[in-house]
């Protein structure tokens, strides 16, 4: 059954990547501070009236400045303060996602300045990151940790290792800081709509260990001007009974996947998601979480695993089934082959990191497609499952970025700074429109930023901003990176052929407990009930 | 008066003995290094749940101390069970396959013929090069669009394009062709070697009493080769179960676990599950385990050997 | 009939030349020696009538049949190597059947003649010993043995007794021609040692850079040397060869010795032959057991010499006499009192003397 | 020069014996050659006087100085080993060097000896040469001279000479005698080839599995064997022997129908009787004498030995001249009283010697 | 024996193969390594056996991290390895040739070390990863992760048993006479060992040490335990050159690949003759 990913005439899938990706160009020149540093306080003049700090050179640019009474100002200034009095380091080393220094690196809009340049021409202190691949990323920053070589003064890790670093204390707490500081990562119009969601991607253990990046809910885009095609619509619907549009469940969304895969030219395929190793996890979250009202939960509140229940078994065959409809050859991808998938026209729909849309709805520079779905993208809020006329639509946050201060840095409060610099909501709404990296919206304020609307288009936004309402946590307690392996490896093998779904999630649930028996039960009880406080618990109409 | 007493050494030879000591000393201090102090440290952590993410360094592994846990964990721990059986179908295949190959070009290669010498060297290349990079070799010959496709296509007529790594078995077959074309030189070196060391005068002999080439190879050449065939054979089913390199960079033990090995099973215990107690116990498993089976092989070959001269 | 034809025979490996348009005949039934130093060819020359070289030039008949396309295993030919050549890895009894069960003989045949090669040999206790615990001696034994079971009508030994101890290997030496004899097959002797060529061999063909020096009886080839290099080459210890000059100081012909002054030559034969020598520079060659010691008496043939060293050797004692810048060897046996310095005059022997053309070596005035 | 001694000396790896019982007196100047069959313990004999290997009872003395315990740069003795043991990397001059480098030599002292030992050896034009270049006979004067360069008290050598051709080692015997006898050194020379030990040794020793078995002139031991063992060994082609009984003066042999008068031995009971081949006269068949046939003939040239059987026993007779017997033919031998030893049946001692 | 004509036809076809199928892949990776970015990946159809228009972009990129071809942001270039795995490597041979050396020296002549030749020998037989979560840890312990010296160490360590095995068997091969020969001149020990007997086998040690670094210089996993970011050897970065946002960059990694694969194929073929001998621990001689 393995239906062959056809390459359309002309350019491949690495083309169709660049392609989109042209609008931002990710410079090589990591490492070394921009030459064009204004010296002295040029750009000052600038600045809109009582404003301290910020972009400049581009219209808009007043949204981002700041003052000393704003997060961002109070950053800036103690960063100074610390400068003056030599508690500074020359060059601050962090430690970030290769797919992300873009963000920093990257002038956006063209004509404004980089974030690294704004942060050293205010500061005076250089920046030097150090890219790592997603999946090296979390045993990288464990390397530093355990061999104490610090390498890094700053690491970005997934949200769910904070429960790893803080027991092997490689990071340190920063809620003194943020008080001292003033953040305004919490504040309810801006920052984090509510405290449950604030608790789960800032805190470990009630206190706040890093500072949230990237929201990395899990968003479905999918080809809209396929379903409005009348021919289309007119086979399915005679077919199933409803007009092809946005999926309400996976049933439907499954139909829709069976209708496409083979249709248009060159063929695609029906289920673009990700299915591969370490990526697909998500994707089987997806279909799990919504298997029971409001929530279908990873462990019972005394700690029995329920993946190896029918309801956990039901999920993983559909996610197996769901490989008739997918790319074979996609169980050996990285993310960036499925979105150049999607952008080729050889998939229906994907569901994954809200930035697709960024990379693959966009326009040349000179006005021409930048990739084959420019201006066909639909998107959609996560399909789910219908309990009477209650519909439990839930997407997972997956992976995601978090900024950590290394307990072995010298300079752990101006490494703080930085972070709350720019994980503030208005260098970070300016930060996350930009395409140079793949860092999403999660601030209120990202997303009523036009910057933002204009990267990820109007249509998307709105979308983003329900389904992170309907999103829910990973596995996000010590040890989740070797329980999330197993998850993974015993997945693929499924898919493969080497388990039925029953022995996968049977195998899967006993190494889990075995973590949980070596980690200490109780304590690892008490944090997965807590975290159960941050899962979504809107329920939508049938 | 001959009850067995030490022999008498004269000055110079006890000179001998002691700069001798003083010359063993660099490599049994590197021995020691590597050997003992290692060793006692991998013991005492495996006899705990220490991890590198509890927070305290390994000498307060005492804290967690489960004494025989983890190795009780190793016999019912499937996956390693399942790389180690993995581990040993990949020697079971491979080496015999390359001894049979590495026989069938020693006796190509047996007589001297224009062009030996360029022939030769180019059989040795493949053993020479880094087995990181072979493996990346033959990851991009078994793309789906890869040469090797292309190839079968031309041959079979019809379009191939096979999903090599994607697929269990296929990662399975592509990775045993990796270390086959990787190591079939190692084999063909030995038994060359083996078979060009029998003494010239005796197959000379055994012509001039009549035996044809037939008669040569089976009764001469073939039984003076069979210390030199278990020496090859030994030698490469050790190195063999140490597979990591080739199969590693190629498929990284997937899709799934079709191509774990049991050494990319530590590496991710390693890396990824971060479980070093156990890993440490594992690794002590597998090493009284390999040092039973030499201490048996050399009583063996030692024994083959008395009967061979009694 | 099994007798071996060389016609022309030559072996180059790339420029050297290690047989050089070699041509022999060796009768059926006969004993012939192949001497020379070593690299002279005489391995060589039998390994290609062995076929297991390949001749150049030149071709090899059996009994008249040319051997050219017949490969060595189809040859019937024995051959016994000097380092023996056994198959360390199989019995004794394997190594003797080896030859028999390669022909496909049948196997009671096979039983019988190995039994009785092992009574022949006496190697009945050790038949199913490994060939690794058999002294050198056995291992001689079983070499030739093996060939023998075979009873090929040709026999090749290549220096088969030159590892064997003193003693064993005189009692071979007797049995090799003894079994010769009765077995009457052709046989091929290669050896640099002159004298197993002279007491094995009917014939002894002398080789040097693979060039045929002389092929005769072990009398004609010791008593008449047709050059210098066999001259020397036969006898232990070797004919004394002195370089003189012919003068003809009145009418007949003298021998001068330049500083070892000049002698008259009384011998009938040798004046015969130096008339027939073409030019004046001439080696004169005499036996060391052909020349007697006298006291120094004016007008009897012969060098006056001093003794300059004596070798007492068991049964021979050998004086060393020298004079200018000759020096030259005395054969005596039983112990022969004689003190070191004395002066004597070393006298020719009647009939006995030899004379070689200094410029080519060749002996003159020969039949 | 130096007298060498060994006095009650035992030596054995583990439970093999290498020496024992060993009392050896080399007096000053002396050619002393030590023979016997490989491995009968000759190279240890060397190996104890240089002081490579320590005797584990028993005295070594040199010059009449005890030595024992001293190390071999102290005895100042030189050896040629049996492959000659050239330093292959070094050219001729640096291998002859070497010893007196070691001493510390200086320069000029150092030239001139080279110089003087390259003269006697004839070996001035290999000096910048490598072992490897060398012919056999080349090589063994540079391993001479190396041994000669630092005038040791005395030299050893172990069959220094096995390796040359035929020829060769005729000349090279008699140059080592000339050159011993000129430079008087005292000379140990270990061979295992007869005719070289009797050629060129003053006094010799016959060595059996790490014994001594007799001493003595290379005619005493030729004539005067003290065992079988010492009687089979010297001597080519090697003396006949005929085992039987002695009674009452007179030594029978059944089989070989031998019957010979020796007067003057009163022993009795087993016995051998020994000949040497060149004693043995052969007259014609009608002729008194031990009625035999001839086996084989093997003419040498100088001499024929003629095999001759009589009952199952095959005797060797030499014969000078070139004469022809036909295979197989009648003759009668005889056997004077006068050139028979008599050794005893078991133990093989001498009963008495040929008084001839 | 000449052999009839058809065999060697026969000999001649079965060879060529081998040697076609040896061949293969290096010539793909040799051919990859100068094809431009656009030829990395083409459609299965009209594959690019040789470069349309070759290109020395990919090791313009490898060194210095900027070509037309592709602008992924890399954090450093091929240099750093490429100096990590030479002076591992050298420094690993040099340290597993004298304390092998001296060792074989030692036991062959001296007959001492008890277990020192079985205990190299069983250092062999384990899997590396089997021993490295101890040696994992004293390495951070002393402060040698990362560290130049810290990998040539190990690597000193895991290829004594080959420099030990190897060089017993030549110095066995040396006659004693000839040691004794310069005993008897007054030589102590250490000058026979260090004038007579070393320059005697001076072609062997040089073997040795080839032999030795080609081990190192292929090594893998070790690297990939000990190393972070610093001293991070060829192989280890190879592997990490495809980053999820360029994918696999064919091109440059082949360039590199090839780099790597040079010296010890042209050591190999070098000491081609001591081969059997190396990798049979002195068991076998050619």
């Amino acid at each position: 059954m393995s239906k062959k990913m056809k390459s359309q005439s002309g350019i491949t899938r690495r083309q169709a990547l660049k392609a989109s990706a042209a609008g931002a160009a990710f410079t090589a020149a990591a490492g070394i501070g921009p030459r064009w540093l204004k010296s002295g306080d040029a750009w000052a003049a600038d600045l809109a009236p009582g404003m301290t700090g910020g972009p400049t050179g581009f219209a808009g640019a007043e949204r981002y400045q700041y003052d000393d009474t704003m997060s961002e100002g109070r950053a800036v200034a103690a960063a100074r303060k610390l400068k003056a009095e030599g508690k500074a380091p020359e060059t601050l080393r962090i430690l970030m996602a290769d797919g992300a220094i873009g963000h920093f690196t990257n002038p956006w809009p063209a004509d404004g300045p980089t974030l690294q340049s704004i942060w050293e021409r205010e500061t005076g202190i250089k920046l030097e990151f150090f890219s790592v691949s997603p999946q090296e990323q979390f045993s990288k920053v464990i390397q530093d940790v355990t061999t104490g070589s610090n390498a890094y003064d700053v690491y970005t890790f997934g949200y769910a290792a904070m429960g790893d670093l803080s027991e092997a204390n490689g990071i340190v707490p920063l809620g003194e800081w943020m008080d001292k500081h003033g953040a305004d990562f919490a504040d309810p119009e801006r920052g984090m709509p509510t405290p449950e969601s604030y608790n789960m991607l800032y805190k470990y253990g009630g206190e706040p260990m890093s500072v949230c990046y990237d929201g990395d809910a899990q968003v479905w885009v999918y080809r809209k001007d396929l379903t409005e095609d009348p021919v289309h619509k007119a086979a399915f619907a005679d077919k199933y009974g409803w007009e092809p549009g946005p999926p309400r469940t996976w049933a439907e969304a499954d139909q829709l996947a069976e209708y496409y895969t083979g249709r248009g030219t060159p063929e695609m395929l029906g289920n673009g998601n990700m299915m591969s190793a370490f990526w697909g996890i998500s994707t089987w979250y997806n279909r799990y979480v919504s298997k029971d009202n409001p929530n279908q939960f990873l462990f019972d509140d005394e700690g029995n695993t329920l993946i190896n229940t029918d309801a956990g078994i039901a999920a993983t065959e559909e996610h197996i089934k769901s490989l008739d409809w997918s790319d074979k050859g996609g169980l050996g991808w990285q993310w960036s082959e499925y979105y150049g998938a999607m952008a080729a026209g050889n998939s229906f729909m994907l569901g994954t990191f809200s930035n697709c849309p960024k990379f693959l709805d966009t326009v040349n520079a000179d006005g021409s497609p930048g990739s084959a779905v420019t201006g066909k993208l639909g998107s959609f809020l996560p399909p789910g499952n219908q309990f009477g006329d209650d519909l439990v639509r839930r997407s997972t946050i997956y992976l995601g970025n978090n900024g950590g201060v290394s307990s072995q840095s010298a300079y752990q409060e101006l490494a703080y700074l930085f972070l709350q610099w720019s994980g503030s909501t208005r260098i970070f709404s300016l930060l996350t429109g930009n395409p140079g990296g793949f860092f999403d919206p999660f601030q209120l304020a990202n997303f009523a930023d036009p910057l933002v609307n204009q990267s990820y288009h109007d249509y998307h936004v709105p979308i983003i901003e329900g389904t992170v309402a309907r999103a829910v946590p990973t596995l996000a307690i010590p040890g989740q990176f070797a329980m999330h392996n197993t998850l993974s490896e015993n997945l693929v093998t499924a898919m493969t052929g080497g388990m039925t779904a029953k022995e996968a999630m049977d195998a899967t649930a006993k190494s889990w407990k075995k973590h949980l028996r070596k980690k200490g039960e109780d304590k690892m009880i008490g944090l997965i009930n807590a975290a159960k406080s941050g899962w979504s618990t809107v329920i939508d109409k049938a | 008066m001959t009850k067995k007493k030490k022999p008498v050494l004269t000055t110079l030879e006890r000179e001998g003995k002691t700069l001798g000591l003083y010359m063993t000393l660099p490599a049994q201090l590197l021995l020691l290094f590597i050997v003992a102090f290692p060793l006692c440290m991998q013991l005492y952590v495996s006899l705990s749940w220490w991890g590198p993410l509890d927070g305290v360094k390994w000498y307060y592994a005492y804290e967690s101390l489960n004494w025989f846990g983890n190795y009780g964990e190793i016999f019912s721990d499937a996956k390693f069970w399942g790389s180690l059986g993995r581990t040993f179908l990949i020697v079971a295949v491979v080496v015999p396959v390359e001894f049979l190959l590495g026989l069938g070009l020693a006796m190509l290669f047996a007589d001297k013929f224009p062009g030996k010498r360029v022939f030769y060297s180019i059989m040795l290349m493949p053993m020479m090069i880094v087995p990181a990079v072979a493996g990346y070799m033959f990851f991009m010959l078994f793309q789906s669009s890869g040469p090797i496709n292309d190839i079968l296509s031309a041959i079979s007529g019809t379009k191939v394009d096979t999903v090599w790594l994607a697929d269990p078995d296929l990662a399975m077959i592509s990775v045993m062709i990796a270390d086959i074309w990787q190591w079939t030189p190692l084999m063909f070196l030995i038994l060359l070697a083996g078979m060009v060391g029998v003494p010239e005068d005796q197959i000379k002999a055994a012509t001039l009493l009549g035996a044809n080439a037939w008669h040569r190879f089976w009764r001469i050449v073939l039984p003076r080769m069979k210390t030199v065939m278990i020496i090859a054979l030994v030698i490469r089913s050790v190195e063999c179960f140490k597979i990591f390199d080739i199969l590693y960079v190629m498929t990284g033990g997937g899709p799934g676990v079709a191509t774990k090995s049991i050494s990319v099973y530590i590496l991710d215990l390693t890396f990824k599950d971060l479980e070093w107690s156990y890993v440490a116990a594992i690794g002590l498993f597998i090493l009284v385990a390999l040092s039973l089976i030499a201490v048996v092989g050399i009583y063996y070959m030692q024994a083959a050997q008395k009967k061979a001269e009694a | 009939m099994a007798s071996i034809e060389l016609i022309n025979l030559t072996k180059k490996f790339g420029d050297l030349t290690a047989v050089n348009d070699l041509n022999l005949v060796i009768p059926d039934k006969e004993f012939v020696a192949l001497l020379g130093p070593s690299g002279c060819g005489k391995t060589t020359t039998m390994n290609m009538i062995a076929g297991i070289e390949m001749p150049s030039e030149g071709s090899i008949l059996f009994g008249g049949e040319d051997m050219r396309t017949i490969p060595a295993n189809k040859r019937d030919v024995g051959f016994v190597f000097q380092n023996y050549a056994i198959f360390t890895h199989m019995t004794v009894r394997k190594n003797l059947e080896f030859g028999l069960k390669v022909r496909g003989v049948e196997k009671s045949e096979i039983k019988r003649r190995v039994q009785n090669m092992a009574d022949l040999m006496r190697l009945n206790d050790r038949l199913d010993w490994r060939t690794s615990k058999l002294s050198v001696n056995e291992l001689q034994k079983v070499a030739i043995g093996r060939s023998a079971v075979t009873e090929p009508e040709i026999f090749l030994l290549d220096e088969p007794l030159s590892n064997l101890d003193a003693a064993f290997r005189a009692f071979m030496r007797t049995e090799l021609k003894h079994l010769q004899h009765e077995f009457q097959q052709t046989m091929v002797y290669v050896t640099h040692d002159q004298i197993e060529a002279m007491s094995l061999a009917d014939r002894i063909a002398v080789l040097d850079m693979g060039l045929l020096q002389q092929y005769g009886t072990p009398n004609e080839v010791y008593n008449k040397p047709h050059n210098t290099f066999v001259a020397n080459f036969m006898g232990s210890p070797s004919m004394n060869l002195l370089p003189c000059r012919l003068t003809n100081g009145g009418g007949d012909h003298a021998l001068d010795f330049g500083d070892a002054g000049t002698s008259m030559i009384e011998d009938g034969e040798l004046m015969r032959r130096c008339k027939l020598a073409r030019n004046a520079d001439v080696v004169f060659g005499m036996r060391p057991e052909d020349i007697d010691i006298q006291p120094r008496e004016v007008g009897r043939p012969g060098i006056d010499m001093e003794v300059s060293f004596v070798e007492p050797i068991g049964p021979r004692t050998v004086v060393h006499l020298s004079a200018g810048s000759h020096s030259i060897k005395v054969a005596k046996d039983k112990q022969y009192p004689i003190e070191l310095g004395a002066k004597v005059k070393a006298e020719f022997p009647k009939g006995r003397c030899h004379i070689f053309d200094a410029e080519s070596g060749n002996a003159i005035g020969l039949e | 020069m130096a007298s060498l001694e060994l006095s009650g000396i035992n030596k054995s790896y583990g439970d093999t014996v290498a020496v024992a019982e060993i009392d050896l007196k080399i007096e000053d100047n002396e050619f002393f050659c030590i023979f016997g069959p490989p491995s009968c313990g000759k190279t240890t004999i060397l190996r104890l006087l240089l002081g490579l290997v320590a005797p584990d009872t028993g005295e070594v003395r040199i010059g009449g100085e005890v030595v024992t315990d001293a190390p071999p740069k102290e005895r100042n003795l030189a050896m040629v080993f049996q492959n000659l043991a050239l330093f292959p990397h070094m050219t001729t001059r640096q291998n002859l060097a070497f010893p007196l480098t070691e001493r510390k030599m200086e320069k000029s002292e150092v030239e001139a000896r080279i110089n003087s030992v390259a003269e006697t050896l004839h070996i001035t034009p290999l000096l910048k040469k490598l072992p490897a270049h060398l012919s056999g006979g080349e090589r063994q004067r540079v391993a001479i001279g190396r041994a000669l360069v630092r005038d040791p008290g005395a030299f050893l050598m172990d069959e220094p000479i096995a390796a040359l051709d035929a020829r060769l080692r005729e000349e090279m015997r008699v140059e080592l005698k000339r050159l011993q006898r000129e430079q008087n050194h005292t000379l140990v020379y270990v061979t295992h080839d007869q005719e070289e030990a009797m050629s060129v040794a003053d006094r010799m020793a016959i060595f059996e599995d790490g014994r001594i078995r007799q001493i003595g002139t290379p005619t005493e031991i030729y004539n005067k064997p003290n065992s079988r063992y010492v009687a089979e060994l010297i001597g080519s082609p090697p003396m006949n022997f005929i085992d039987g009984t002695f009674a009452d003066g007179k030594f029978t042999a059944e089989k070989e129908n031998v019957i010979v008068a020796i007067d003057g031995v009163s022993a009795s009971g087993a016995a051998t009787l020994a000949i040497r081949p060149e004693d043995i006269e052969i007259r014609d068949s009608d002729q008194p004498g031990i009625d035999a046939k001839v086996y084989e003939v093997e003419p040498l040239g100088a001499f024929t030995i003629v095999d001759i059987i009589i009952g199952e026993k095959i005797v060797k007779v030499q014969v000078t001249g070139q004469p022809d017997f036909e295979l197989g033919s009648g003759v009668r031998l005889n056997f004077d009283p006068l050139n028979c030893h008599l050794f005893d049946g078991v133990s093989g001692d001498i009963i008495a010697h040929a008084k001839h | 024996m000449p052999k009839p004509l058809h065999s060697y036809i026969w000999r001649y076809a079965l060879i060529l193969i081998a040697v076609g199928l040896a061949l293969l892949p290096v010539a793909w990776m040799a051919t990859m390594a100068f094809k431009p970015h656009t030829e990395w990946v083409t459609s299965a159809s009209d594959l690019h056996w040789w470069p349309h228009q070759e290109t020395w972009g990919n090791f313009e990129y490898i060194f210095t991290g900027q070509t037309e071809a592709v602008t992924v942001s890399h954090e450093r270039t091929a240099g750093k390895p490429i100096l990590a795995s030479l002076v591992t490597s050298l420094l690993g041979t040099l340290i597993a040739v004298v304390a092998g050396t001296l060792g074989a020296y030692a036991v062959s002549r001296f007959k001492v070390g008890g277990n020192l030749p079985l205990g190299v020998l069983q250092l062999r037989l384990f899997p590396p990863l089997a021993v490295m979560i101890p040696v994992m840890i004293m390495w951070a312990f002393l402060g040698a992760m990362d560290t130049w010296w810290g990998l040539s160490l190990i690597y000193g360590i895991v290829t004594l048993p080959f420099a030990f095995w190897l060089m017993k068997t030549f110095f066995d091969e040396v006659p004693r006479e000839i040691e004794e020969a310069a005993l008897v001149e007054g030589c102590s020990w250490f000058r026979v060992f260090w004038k007579v007997t070393l320059p005697m086998v001076k072609e062997a040690l040089a073997s040795t040490a080839l032999f030795v670094f080609i081990l190192n210089w292929s090594d893998y996993v070790i690297a990939l335990l000990l190393t972070r970011k610093e001293w991070v050897t060829i192989p280890v970065y190879m592997n990490s050159l495809s980053s999820a946002m360029s994918g696999q960059m064919y091109g440059a990694k082949a360039a590199l690949g090839l780099i790597a694969a040079l010296p010890p194929v042209i050591f190999g073929i070098a000491i081609q003759k001591y081969l059997v001998r190396g990798l049979t621990f002195g068991a076998l001689k050619q």
